[in-house]
């Protein structure tokens, strides 16, 4: 989410990306586009991630938007489609799942981007992230109903980490 | 007058602290300067505001502009300025004594002490029963805090009880200010009495309910017989200087008790029943002072039951709710609260010179600067037991005049039998002080000017009030009448416009 | 006119979908028989059935009140990055205790895992008991 | 007029004493000395008018409110005993000046002697009862330090605390006796009390007022039976004795009576009290004086004695009589004791057994002790003499006692004899046995030091010798004053005639011989009696006493918090219990309103909570788990029952409040503790129960009426006195804006009181938690630190965004604040201190300060305009681009609210946080 | 319902007490947490309980009384201000008397759990 | 209809308390309960937010954004407890 567009960009404006998304948010909190919530929205938006600029660690940066956005709408509807899914097992008195864990080695090495992967495998079908090992070499995944941990680990890959990896160009 | 005397007292201690607290937090002189300064200006302020109201005027400050009954109000009638004449000179000398080096045992001292004052003038000065509750809870925290002010194991003890406690009290308080409110639909206090009269009779016994449940809260402030358990532990770990300034912490519960009773229960029914258990309280807290006296092993302890002793007699005197007897304990709760934070103050020089004894009443060695000390201790003793020619004896007096013994003839005895109990347990610690020592060298600090200057502050008191008894007397007396007559407090404030400070002006 | 209907539709559907999401999810909390299996309920179902019953309200004060209301979409924001986190921690912490799962559960043995789980216990306090003797009789005060 | 001069001249000679205490040549200092002669002389140019039979009186008004004024009068009476007070006090202040030793601090005792000496005639000259007993106390209080002089003798502390006890205990009685009078007359006025002697007596207080009177008399004047504390004054220094036993102290409760009689006397209880206690008195001194091996206890006993004959004399209705042996005893008992103390100054001891034969070692000490003690024993031409024939006259004409009238002059001839028998051994064995032991060295003191006694010795010789001339007009204006009406004629002679009085006077004598001769069998007789020592039974009651009061004390507060706060409930149950209990219907007049799922949820959520939170207190975590349902079913009762900011204000508080009983559960101990008994479990469930139904009780009778609340004002005056449309906010920050600075107040004063707390504390650090697991190594979870990053400018836009529509809308400075802390509180967490502490190197307390300050200075911005503390003002603004907008200086108060929350709540929770970061825990358990 | 809402605080109460009552320091901060919710709704009732009735200008036809709701708001803030310096003291109790029990170690040997 | 959809999901979250509840009161284990009082949180959002809707109005609204983004925080620091003890290290 680095802009980087020089020093001085990134001195006075260090996170666009960040700035962009809290000109939205307060705007969608006001849920007003007056002349005078506008200035203030951008203000805020350009204050606060000076103010809590130390607060954040070295970010990878955006490389393809577009994707990120794909990437979004794959998940959501993955979501979706998990949850119908748990619900039916849920709600299914006969069929009993086939827990277990997995171990998933990690590919991406950048702390936000194994965050977002945890995360969409905790949003996601069946699973749940549980640990992530401190020299970030694997994730320890939650399987509640574990057919083939094989074929898991290779969906996983390609459906969320590699457009991940893509994303953030790492 | 400066319209904006009335809440000098609350804000010339806040700014204070603000100051003290924002500068210099390194620098323990300034602190100190600044301190007590602002104390000796609060003492001249108070005395003003004393002598303005010794013309009988109740004089009201409506916070923020807002009339009463709709905004908070500061009301300041005699016994109000008497309480913060009472405060200010009570705090220099406590100030004085804690500058000479007390205040330096932990952080934030002078700061947390100007903020316990805040926290006391409020108190005596709101007319609204919320913001008494607010100011309640400055002062106790503040007293918490203070509590805790270079704090060893009994302090934190002694300091977990007394909170605990006070929370509950607390809550207390929110249940019975709840009832109050609901049942009058309004929180000052002259509001809630003239609501009161007009109110169907359910309503009446709800807030009368209420204001019990409000008694026995205050009573736990005052140290009322079932609920004082807490106090001798607590007074005798607290520093000294804070010890001191707690004399004046029950007095803010019986304080509190006779605006609730001059206000809320003059007109209503529950009066009686207030009454009687002030009275029987009262007596019984005066008894087990004393015992508690008798048995004390320790100077702190012996004066921390001194404390509670006049709470009983106060409590007792304010059961019995005549002018005369109201004036009387008004006079023997300045004596009492000067002479007990005196005392405090004096056990802490004593126990510096007697070693590792310190002001426990055992053979210990001699003290460095036993002339001194002695005749100290022999003024506060004097004054503490009632004997002449000081204070004490023509409180005890004015008291048992206060009282028809035939009537009532449990005060009389127990009073005099209380004295007995204190000249006893008094004479003997004086004796084992001063006289039975160890001979051999003596050791320990001398005496600082500063802590000389603190227990002068206090203990001047006794032989003033003394000698001015006649004015002092007058001016009691006038106040008891005027806690006998709310009815003025309600035409000043809601008959004559004019009589409100700043209402007539208009809003901004 | 049609619109509105539709979109009372959509409301509605949103709505109750919303609550059969958070309902399963609170149901999987429940039923499931080990705290693994327990944590998919809620971290799913039940990040999604409020998102419904979010977009849902979103909707209907945009249509009842005329003008544009996505505050909604906060919330939802908030919940979906936090839940996860919150299914994620809850179940390290599941681990890090040593909670039991059912037998059957394949795959790595968690123990093995890391170096962060699995450790020895320190010896477990006894839990204390009831004395079963009447302690002696106290003073009512 | 000089009668207050009279009274504090004395007072003033006690300066030049203090500023020179010790001094380097033996003799009176003469500067401390020359006020109470001055007094004296402005007694003596008195005199002639008094004994001419004018009352002096001088008044000023001190406590009027009370009756109490500092109103003086002299008449015979108090002429009489002033003349002693000064007249003794300073010759025994001169015979002081040799007595100590140069080591002991003379100002000191002079100090003493001369309050001690103010106060006497402050009792004399009284012309208010009020201020006569403040004197009295007086005395009381000047004799415990003047007994307690040498202090670092065990007798003499003890001595003085009992001599305080028991005359501050009479001096008690005394004052509600003259409380009672005061009541009865209606004025503390002594002469005004004197005139209404027939309204007293008939009052129905009397029986009271007399029984509380003559208890401070008598034990003030060491009349049986509290007599024992006299004997054991003796401890004091010689010249104090000599001073106590003779002109003040217990002469003061002898002036009482005589002072009182007017007023009280004059019935059969009165005579029959003083008679029979004077009687009993009487006999029981002379008898113990014979059998003292102390020289002092001899005098101290028959102190007890002749006080007893004076009271005696009084009971027998001879005021004159008892004023004349008065006068007597107090110059002869001072002479004697001033003799007895420079043989004990000049031997060392004052053991009877070791002293003999001095006679011809001290000749003029000899003749002195032996003239005084042939004035105690009665014998002519002595003025003892010239008394005790009155006595025995008067014994005889006694009809008190009806058929056993005889007893009297019987006692009395046995006391007589007795006292000649005590005299002669105490001369005999002084002077002119052989000693004990080893003869010993000894040689008449200066002449200084011998001339007060000698001039005392003479003086009773004198007055032996022309009683008219010496004493009888004294006695007589003195009778005066006690009589009230003219005095009987008073003949004064040693020679009376052959007379019954003459025969028992012989009779005396020949007993006294013969007692004094066989001593050694009564001695042996005392051996019977047992060791009865008064002192100690005494100090073993005020042992006990101590003792029990220490139980008592001990039982009550049992250092429990469990009973204090039990007490505390059960109170205030009962008192509003009663008070409710006076309501006929706990329903109101107002229509219930119907339930719905939603309720019967949260309701069924908050008891489960707290009923669950009760049940699982042993284990903490779950306990505060179920805190935390009742926290959250609390807000959303805020929702249900639209008050919106406190829902938000009281989830905020929740977290907060949350994190920080966990931060503290680190620190508590981590296993459960042990169960209690079923037994105390009953009695809180009892009291628990009970309270709450209580507060219940309370609730409905409340919900379901109707409130008239002054609420519709505000809701007018909001937007436009207050310039907000959230009423809640606007009462906070503008109507009821000072209970918010107070508020601030409070929550500064908790982040300043837990730092103070924090600086020292002693870290206990478990090693694993409730479960018995080790702590994970995993110290910063790289998820939670991720997560953490993104939140915090989204909380700090929400801040914003909560801050400034609080106004208007649900939110305010305080949510805001709140919020700000927690996503800060989260920085901390997920990346610990150090890291955040660089980040964020602010002092919180400042900030926390700094807010106050700045809700405190907006307040008083509206003093600039002449408005009250607190006052807002807002009003609407436009510019350009922006468009309009309203501003309120309520804004600026709030700002300080936030700045004040953030910074206490951050002080609060990192500094109890930082604690085990910076000071590494140095006791680990287990 | 108010029956209902007065059983809540009274159980409230009563659970709260019955905490306050164990001895122990952090059962005595959860009781007197629960004790100021009970008081906090107690207060909070006196302005009526009222549905879709929040006391802002323009949102309600009939706000209910706004004044009850700000004095619970500063009794939140007050209470939370208290059990924050309560905590703390329990923590430094703890450490300095060696025992979590409210009287300290006396309190433990006296068998009072 | 949408009264009707609102009771249907009202009754339906209530329920999902309820089974809430229950699991607080079972356990067996403190993550049981934790994640119990977790998904409590989550589902009083939906509560609020169908008071809003129920009441025609928004007035609310803010409290549930509030348990969205705090509720979190205290999940998070028990579970640092459990982790770790010290949550502030
Ligand atoms: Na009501
Ligand atoms: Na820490």
């Amino acid at each position: 989410m680095n802009g980087g567009h020089g020093r001085l960009a990134s001195r006075w404006l260090p996170t666009p990306t960040l700035s962009l998304l809290l000109l939205v948010v307060w705007l969608l909190m006001v849920r007003s586009l007056a002349p005078g919530q506008l200035l203030l929205g951008l203000a805020l938006a350009w204050l606060i991630p000076l103010i809590t600029r130390r607060f954040w660690d070295p970010l990878p940066r955006v490389k393809h938007p577009l994707k990120l956005l794909r990437f979004t709408g794959h998940v959501l509807w993955d979501i979706v489609k998990a949850n119908l899914h748990v619900s039916l097992l849920i709600l299914s008195p006969r069929r009993t799942p086939h827990p277990g864990f997995v171990e998933y080695p990690l590919e991406v090495q950048e702390p936000l981007t194994i965050t977002l992967l945890a995360n969409t495998i905790t949003l996601t079908p069946g699973t749940v992230s549980t640990n992530i090992r401190l020299d970030r070499s694997s994730l320890l995944i939650h399987v509640l109903d574990l057919d083939d941990e094989q074929a898991l680990i290779e969906e996983i890959r390609q459906r969320y980490e590699r457009p991940l990896k893509e994303i953030f160009e790492c | 007058m400066n319209p904006h005397l009335l809440i000098l007292p609350i804000l010339l201690p806040l700014v204070s602290a603000l100051g003290l607290l924002l500068t210099g937090q390194a620098n323990l002189a300034w602190q100190r300067r600044v301190s007590l300064l602002a104390t000796l200006a609060l003492v001249g302020l108070s005395a003003w505001l004393l002598w303005l109201s010794d013309d009988g005027q109740i004089r009201f400050y409506a916070l923020g502009d807002w009339p009463a009954p709709f905004g908070i109000v500061l009301m300041l009638d005699r016994l109000a300025a008497l309480m913060l004449a009472l405060t200010a000179v009570l705090a220099l000398g406590c100030v004085l004594f804690a500058s000479a080096g007390e205040d330096s045992q932990g952080s934030f001292f002078h700061g947390l002490f100007q903020l316990q004052l805040m926290g006391l003038n409020g108190a005596f000065l709101t007319g609204d029963l919320f913001n008494l509750f607010v100011f309640f809870e400055i002062l106790l925290l503040a007293s918490y805090a203070l509590l805790m002010h270079g704090s060893d194991k009994p302090r934190v003890a002694a300091g977990l009880h007394y909170v605990v406690l006070n929370l509950v009290g607390s809550a207390l308080f929110l249940v019975a200010l709840g009832t109050l409110y609901g049942a009058t639909g309004t929180l000052n206090m002259a509001d809630m009495a003239r609501r009161l009269v007009e109110l169907p009779e359910d309503r009446q016994v709800l807030a009368g309910a209420g204001a019990l449940l409000l008694i026995v809260v205050f009573s736990l402030k005052a140290a009322a017989l079932p609920l004082y358990f807490w106090l001798p532990s607590t007074y005798a770990a607290a520093p000294a200087p804070v010890a001191a300034l707690f004399a004046i912490m029950t007095k803010v519960g019986l304080y509190a008790i006779l605006r609730i009773e001059s206000l809320i229960f003059g007109a209503g029914p529950g009066a009686a029943l207030i009454q009687g258990w002030l009275w029987w309280m009262g007596l019984a807290t005066l008894a087990l002072a004393v015992i508690g006296a008798l048995g004390a092993r320790d100077l702190r302890v012996l004066a921390a039951y001194l404390v509670l002793a006049s709470a009983g007699v106060l409590l007792a005197s304010a059961g019995l709710d005549t002018p005369q007897a109201d004036a009387a304990l008004l006079y023997y709760l300045v004596h009492s609260t000067l002479i007990t934070g005196a005392l405090f103050l004096l056990a802490e020089l004593i126990g510096i010179q007697r070693g590792k004894a310190g002001t426990r009443l055992v053979r210990a060695r001699r003290l460095r600067q036993g002339t001194l000390l002695g005749w100290l201790f022999l003024v506060a003793a004097v004054a503490a037991i009632g004997l002449p020619p000081l204070s004490g004896a023509l409180a005890k007096l004015w008291l048992l005049q206060a009282v028809d013994a035939t009537a009532r003839p449990w005060f009389w005895s127990l009073l005099l039998l209380a004295t007995l109990g204190v000249l006893i347990a008094l004479s003997r610690a004086g004796s084992v002080l001063f006289w039975a020592s160890h001979k051999g060298d003596t050791s320990g600090s001398r005496v600082q000017p500063l802590q000389l200057a603190g227990v002068l502050c206090l203990l001047a008191g006794a032989p003033l009030l003394a000698l001015f008894a006649a004015p002092m007397a007058e001016f009691t007396l006038a106040t008891a009448d005027q806690l006998a007559t709310p009815q003025r407090v309600l035409g000043a404030l809601f008959g004559e416009p004019t009589a409100l400070a700043l209402q007539t002006e208009e809003s901004p | 006119m049609t619109l509105y209907v539709l979109l009372e539709w959509v409301i509605s559907f949103l709505l109750v979908a919303g609550g059969l999401f958070a309902f399963t999810g609170s149901l999987g909390m429940l039923q499931f028989k080990d705290f693994f299996m327990r944590l998919h309920g809620p971290t799913k179902g039940t990040t999604l059935g409020i998102g419904c019953i979010l977009i849902a309200s979103m909707l209907y004060f945009t249509v009842t009140q005329g003008d544009f209301h996505v505050q909604e979409l906060l919330i939802t924001l908030f919940l979906f990055i936090t839940a996860p986190v919150t299914g994620h921690i809850l179940a390290k912490t599941g681990l890090h205790m040593h909670l039991r799962f059912i037998t059957g559960t394949r795959g790595a043995t968690p123990e093995f895992l890391d170096e962060d789980v699995g450790q020895h216990r320190v010896e477990r306090p006894p839990r204390p008991k009831r004395p079963k003797r009447r302690a002696r009789a106290r003073r009512w005060l | 007029m000089s009668l207050p001069w009279i009274l504090f001249l004395p007072l003033l000679g006690a300066l030049p004493a203090l500023t020179r205490p010790y001094r380097d040549t033996p003799g009176p200092q003469w500067l401390p000395l020359l006020p109470p002669l001055l007094a004296l002389g402005l007694l003596l140019a008195q005199g002639p008018a008094i004994l001419g039979g004018d009352t002096l009186s001088q008044g000023w008004a001190w406590m009027p409110q009370l009756g109490l004024d500092l109103a003086l009068r002299l008449d015979g009476l108090g002429l009489l005993f002033a003349l002693l007070i000064l007249g003794i006090g300073v010759m025994i202040q001169w015979y002081a000046g040799y007595y100590l030793s140069p080591k002991e601090n003379h100002g000191r005792f002079t100090g003493y002697l001369l309050l001690f000496m103010t106060a006497m005639l402050g009792i004399v000259m009284a012309d208010n009862l009020l201020l006569l007993w403040l004197f009295w106390e007086l005395t009381s209080l000047a004799s415990f330090l003047l007994i307690g002089f040498w202090s670092q003798d065990s007798d003499a502390r003890r001595g003085a605390r009992m001599a305080l006890t028991i005359t501050g205990a009479g001096g008690l009685a005394l004052l509600a006796g003259v409380l009672l009078i005061g009541q009865t007359v209606g004025s503390f006025a002594l002469g005004e009390v004197l005139a209404a002697g027939d309204l007293l007596r008939a009052s129905p207080h009397y029986p009271w007022i007399l029984s509380l009177v003559l208890l401070g008399a008598f034990t003030k004047s060491a009349q049986l039976p509290f007599h024992f504390w006299l004997p054991h004054a003796m401890a004091a220094p010689t010249p104090v004795s000599a001073y106590l036993h003779s002109a003040t102290m217990v002469k003061a409760g002898l002036f009482l009576l005589m002072r009182l009689q007017p007023a009280l006397g004059e019935t059969p209880a009165w005579a029959l009290a003083l008679t029979g206690v004077g009687l009993a008195t009487l006999l029981y001194g002379a008898w113990f004086a014979l059998l003292q091996r102390d020289l002092k206890g001899i005098l101290a006993f028959s102190t007890l004695s002749h006080l007893g004959l004076i009271t005696l004399l009084l009971g027998l209705g001879q005021p004159l009589v008892a004023l004349f042996h008065l006068l007597n005893h107090a110059t002869f008992k001072a002479a004697l004791f001033m003799g007895v103390g420079i043989v004990d100054h000049e031997t060392g001891t004052r053991d009877l057994r070791r002293l003999g034969g001095l006679a011809a070692l001290m000749p003029l000490t000899a003749t002195l002790t032996v003239t005084a003690g042939a004035a105690m024993a009665g014998l002519p031409p002595f003025n003892g003499f010239l008394s005790k024939e009155l006595l025995f006259a008067a014994s005889l004409e006694s009809e008190l006692l009806g058929g056993l009238n005889p007893l009297i002059p019987l006692g009395v001839v046995a006391a007589a004899s007795l006292s000649v028998a005590y005299s002669l051994r105490l001369v005999h064995s002084l002077f002119f046995a052989r000693p004990g032991g080893e003869p010993p060295e000894a040689h008449d003191p200066p002449r200084g030091m011998l001339a007060p006694g000698l001039m005392l010795a003479a003086l009773c010789l004198l007055v032996g010798l022309f009683p008219m001339a010496l004493a009888a007009p004294l006695v007589m204006a003195a009778g005066q004053a006690v009589l009230a009406t003219p005095p009987p004629a008073l003949n004064l002679a040693l020679w009376h005639g052959l007379n019954l009085p003459l025969a028992m006077s012989a009779l005396a004598v020949a007993v006294g011989v013969l007692l004094m001769s066989r001593r050694r069998l009564l001695e042996q007789a005392f051996q019977v009696f047992g060791r009865y020592d008064a002192r100690r039974l005494f100090e073993q009651a005020m042992i006990r006493l101590t003792k029990i009061s220490l139980g008592i004390t001990q039982r009550l507060e049992n250092g429990s918090l469990q009973r204090y706060l039990a007490l505390l409930l059960i109170t205030a149950l009962a008192m509003a219990g009663l008070g409710l209990s006076r309501l006929e219907r706990l329903t109101g007049e107002l229509a219930l309103q119907p339930l719905d799922g939603m309720l019967v949820l949260g309701a069924a959520l908050m008891i489960f909570g707290a009923i669950g939170s009760a049940l699982s207190h042993r284990w903490r975590l779950v306990s505060l788990l179920m805190l935390s349902v009742v926290g959250l079913s609390v807000s959303l009762t805020f929702v249900r029952f639209s008050a919106p900011d406190l829902a938000l204000t009281q989830l905020s508080v929740e977290v907060v409040s949350m994190i920080l009983m966990i931060l503290a559960l680190f620190f508590l101990p981590q296993r459960p503790p042990r169960w209690i008994s079923t037994r105390r479990m009953f009695r809180d469930l009892a009291v628990a129960g009970s309270l709450g139904l209580l507060v219940a009780g309370f609730n409905f009778a409340l919900l379901t009426r109707e409130t008239l609340s002054i609420a519709n004002f505000f809701l007018r005056e909001s937007v436009p006195g207050g310039g907000g449309t959230n009423v809640v906010n606007v009462i906070l920050v503008d109507f009821r804006g000072f209970d918010t600075l107070g508020e601030i107040t409070v929550l500064t004063l908790a982040g300043l009181a837990t730092f103070k707390l924090l600086s020292r504390l002693k870290l206990f650090m478990p090693a694993g938690n409730v479960e018995g697991i080790h702590w994970s190594s995993h110290r910063h979870p790289m998820i939670l630190a991720v997560v953490a990053q993104i939140l915090l400018p989204l909380a700090l836009l929400v801040t914003v965004y909560i801050f400034l529509r609080g106004h208007n809308q649900p939110g305010g400075g305080f949510i805001a604040g709140l919020i700000t802390a927690v996503a800060l509180i989260l920085q901390y967490m997920a990346r610990g201190y150090e890291w955040t502490r660089e980040r964020l190197p602010v002092a919180y307390n400042l900030v926390a300060v700094s807010g106050l300050a700045l809700a405190t200075l907006t307040g008083l911005g509206s003093w600039l305009f002449g408005y009250p503390f607190l006052t807002t003002t807002h009003g609407h603004f436009s510019l350009p681009l922006i468009g309009d907008f309203e501003l309120a200086s309520a804004l600026l108060f709030d700002l300080g609210v936030y700045l004040a929350v953030v910074g206490a709540t951050l002080m609060i929770l990192i500094n109890l946080g930082r604690v085990t970061t910076v000071h590494r825990p140095r006791v680990e358990e287990h | 319902m108010e029956a209902l809402f007065s059983l809540v605080v009274g159980v409230l109460t009563a659970s709260g007490t019955f905490l306050l009552l164990r001895g122990r320091t952090f059962p005595v901060i959860v009781g007197l947490a629960l004790l100021s919710y009970a008081v906090n709704l107690f207060l909070f009732s006196m302005g009526g309980l009222n549905t879709d009735a929040a006391a802002v200008i323009g949102d309600s036809t009939a706000p209910s009384d706004p004044l009850p709701q700000a004095l619970v708001l500063t009794a939140i803030v007050i209470g939370f201000a208290m059990t924050a310096f309560l905590v703390i003291l329990a923590v430094r109790a703890r450490s300095e008397l060696g025992s979590d029990h409210v009287d300290g170690k006396t309190g433990e040997e006296r068998g009072k759990g | 209809m949408l009264d009707k959809a609102l009771w249907i999901s009202l009754t339906l979250i209530v329920l999902a308390l309820a089974m809430n509840v229950i699991r607080l009161a079972r356990g067996p284990d403190i993550p049981d309960r934790l994640l119990a009082l977790d998904t409590m949180y989550v589902n009083s959002i939906a509560l609020i937010v169908m008071l809003g809707l129920w009441l025609n109005t928004k007035t609310y609204f803010e409290a549930a954004m509030l348990i969205a983004m705090l509720g979190f925080v205290s999940t998070m620091a028990i579970c640092r407890y459990l982790l770790r003890g010290d949550i502030i290290e």
